[in-house]
């Protein structure tokens, strides 16, 4: 079983050289510790920021200087800066190549809920239903199971809709998933320990398991 | 030039009115017309309905101005980090319009812009769609979104120039431009007031058609929400 | 009767302290040169320009800094350059105080015909759609009567329109006249030494008189 | 940072195609691609598209690809300082679409920000209206416009570095910024090119996410149209 960096560690082998990327809060922001430095790989930031760096050094910090989860960074050479509409003109016209962030429920159609849980209070979407309308390549990193043990692989989503049929990739704790276009979870990789009846256990949508299921190769 | 500097935060908001409608620039605290939503809380103007990203914190930002009551609604994408805010909230004393952040932008942009109304993507089969027109373009769903436009739109840059022109810093830059556009009365607090002349034309983000009234703002705190360092 | 230069002096004087203004291409060009210097008034050029200055000093062009007519021209201390989607929304959003252009024809509801004459090349409208569908105040210096001798102030414009409803004033080498709202050009002022008699013979569309009309006060 | 340096023109139009569409930065001859559009005419790629606000001049800019007769057909608002144009167009060898300058630059803009239509109230009761939705918004009325893009976009900047950013010049800025967004494949020439790092990121024009190929243009001419000075 996989913990959140473990996670984020697969999910960073999906980045691919010279991709433009949008990391969520959460999860998704660890994957910028485990691209590899052999390829290159621009981070976005919604709130105006291409070319995001890791966190600042105590003297480097700068209040004007922020991600959109609120925590001080820093930029890279050859980052650049702009608004709120440039930013999301640019998600929305479909520049980033992918998109990370986290999720309460996925859909065997790829539909994402992941914010707003009725009866509790409502934070707001933020950028979320921008990124998952629009982004190419949308992974989710979320646990396969909710606190209440249920299953957040689903037939239908149960929670308020972020977006419609558009995740393509899930990984959790014990999985690497597709979403098929015709719709159904596609069992690619184990999770090291973690047998396809656990998997088949914790996921209620359609499972689609073809051959054998390979352990999936990660340095934890 | 047209001269546009004002002496200070108290001139500059004096003719907001209660039930007016306010653009405050600003992401998270990043960027907020700290010296403004100062004098506004002095002012102690109500019955506002504020457009901004976010509702500031508890004790900062347009978290004050829910704490003594200012706001009447707010139109936001994020307001997840203020426990008044979700106390009269459920309470029914205030009211809340959530809209995708990239719509939020647009909209206020296309205020500015004179456009009544676009297309997106966002928020299709949500509940951000209901009310709103669903059409195709080229096998793809989009909702229609109208323009956003306030009485006034308080905006804070790190430069200005006499003649209301502005340039932002860093990430502090986010809403302030577009809400500098769509405001029938925007007023810039900044960092640094300089001369008409002293900034370079081809850097200048926001021209100074937009700005009406300017001051060099004092005292800014600058507060961090999540200050995040590496060893 | 006004020369062009004429035209454009008491365009001029319509000016005001605070105005932001965009010139267009012709007699409009030459209103610049007589605005008052005791007043602060910006010029916009749909290019890409607020605060256009004069013409450069030959030691001054630069290649890289023109007007929409395409002529060098030199920036003001506390101007601004931007893109033409920038330029556009500026225009559209209604922000300029004030549009002042040329017209083949204007009709006596305020419609405008100043791009296009059938039968002839067509250039283009360039920005003139935009600047007239969004103008708050737009005032039109024109040639009373064209090259064949027939009034260009008609009841209905008999070219392709290039916007309705959108003119406010019009200065001819006649004239002074509103166009009123529920239609009508109404007389204000003469042109020295132009009698009411000879701007009725030059006007086709409906001409409201009211009272004396009053010669125009100009220094020619 | 990903490097965009491609070696010269040649190389960065290598791939365009005969019947491309293509968007061409610049206004009249202020600001256009001269580079790339000199080799475009060497290799003789056909029936164009051409979205650019001007058509050139005789000799000088897409004036040159239609002597060549390498334009199919013109998307631009003004097209008036060319013989050769005119001759062509009567002859029927030239199609041309003439739209309003400001809906042009927006229509570039929708492409590039995602937005597949909006609504502008310039050309309502004109021509330009032929075959759109007009429709009403408070009171007044606008046509219905669809984003254009495009397979390659052209364009000319002052300085860039090799991260593909890119920061224009006076008003040689005009639709380069906006085309920059809306190609398939976004082609940048340069002035100066410098390595990532040395442009201040608050000061960038385009982003380098649009560019997909940079170099650094050689022997600019900068022809000016309406060479007008004081004594």
């Amino acid at each position: 079983m996989l913990d959140k960096n473990g996670i984020a560690k697969r999910i960073a082998q999906e980045v691919r050289n010279g991709m433009y990327v949008n990391l969520g809060i959460g999860i998704p922001t660890l994957v910028a510790n485990y691209i590899p430095s052999s390829i290159d790989v621009v981070l976005q930031s919604e709130n105006g920021l291409l070319g995001m760096g890791p966190f600042p050094y105590e003297n480097e910090v700068d209040p004007d200087l922020i991600n959109a989860g609120k925590q001080t960074v820093t930029t890279l050479p050859g980052s650049a800066l702009f608004d709120s509409a440039a930013s999301f003109a640019m998600i929305r016209g479909e520049h980033i190549d992918l998109t990370i962030l986290g999720a309460m429920e996925v859909s065997e159609n790829g539909d994402i809920a992941n914010w707003k849980i009725p009866g509790k209070m409502v934070k707001g979407m933020g950028g979320a239903m921008d990124l998952v309308a629009s982004a190419q390549n949308i992974i989710v990193a979320m646990q396969h199971i909710n606190k209440a043990g249920e299953s957040k692989l689903l037939p239908q989503c149960t929670l308020p809709i972020t977006g419609l049929r558009c995740v393509k990739k899930i990984v959790t704790e014990l999985a690497v998933l597709d979403i098929v276009p015709e719709g159904g979870f596609k069992l690619l990789e184990r999770a090291p320990g973690i047998s396809v009846d656990e998997i088949r256990n914790a996921t209620a949508g359609k499972l689609i398991i073809e051959g054998e299921i390979p352990e999936m190769e990660i340095n934890l | 030039m047209i001269n546009k500097v004002v002496t200070n935060a108290d001139a500059a908001i004096a003719d907001v009115f209660d039930g007016a409608i306010l653009m405050l620039g600003g992401f998270g605290l990043c960027g907020i017309p700290e010296n403004c939503i100062a004098a506004l809380l002095q002012k102690g103007v109500k019955n506002l309905t504020c457009i901004s990203n976010n509702a500031g914190v508890d004790d900062f930002g347009i978290g004050l101005m829910l704490k003594q009551k200012q706001v009447k609604k707010m139109i936001s994408s994020y307001v997840g980090e203020n426990a008044e805010f979700e106390r009269q909230l459920l309470s029914g004393e205030l009211e809340v319009e959530l809209l995708p952040q990239g719509t939020l932008a647009e909209r206020i942009r296309a205020g500015g812009a004179g456009i009544p109304a676009f297309f997106t993507p966002a928020g299709v089969g949500t509940e951000v769609a209901q009310g709103k027109e669903t059409r195709e373009f080229d096998g793809k769903l989009y909702l229609m979104e109208r323009w956003l436009r306030a009485d006034f739109s308080i905006v804070k840059a790190w430069k200005g120039d006499t003649a209301g022109n502005l340039i932002y810093k860093g990430t502090a830059r986010n809403f302030n431009p577009m809400m500098a556009t769509a405001g029938k009365i925007t007023i810039a607090e900044v960092e640094e007031l300089v001369p008409a002349g002293q900034l370079d034309p081809n850097q200048i983000h926001t021209p100074g058609i937009y700005v009406k009234r300017i001051f060099q703002g004092s005292d800014y705190e600058k507060r961090i929400e999540q200050r995040t360092v590496r060893k």
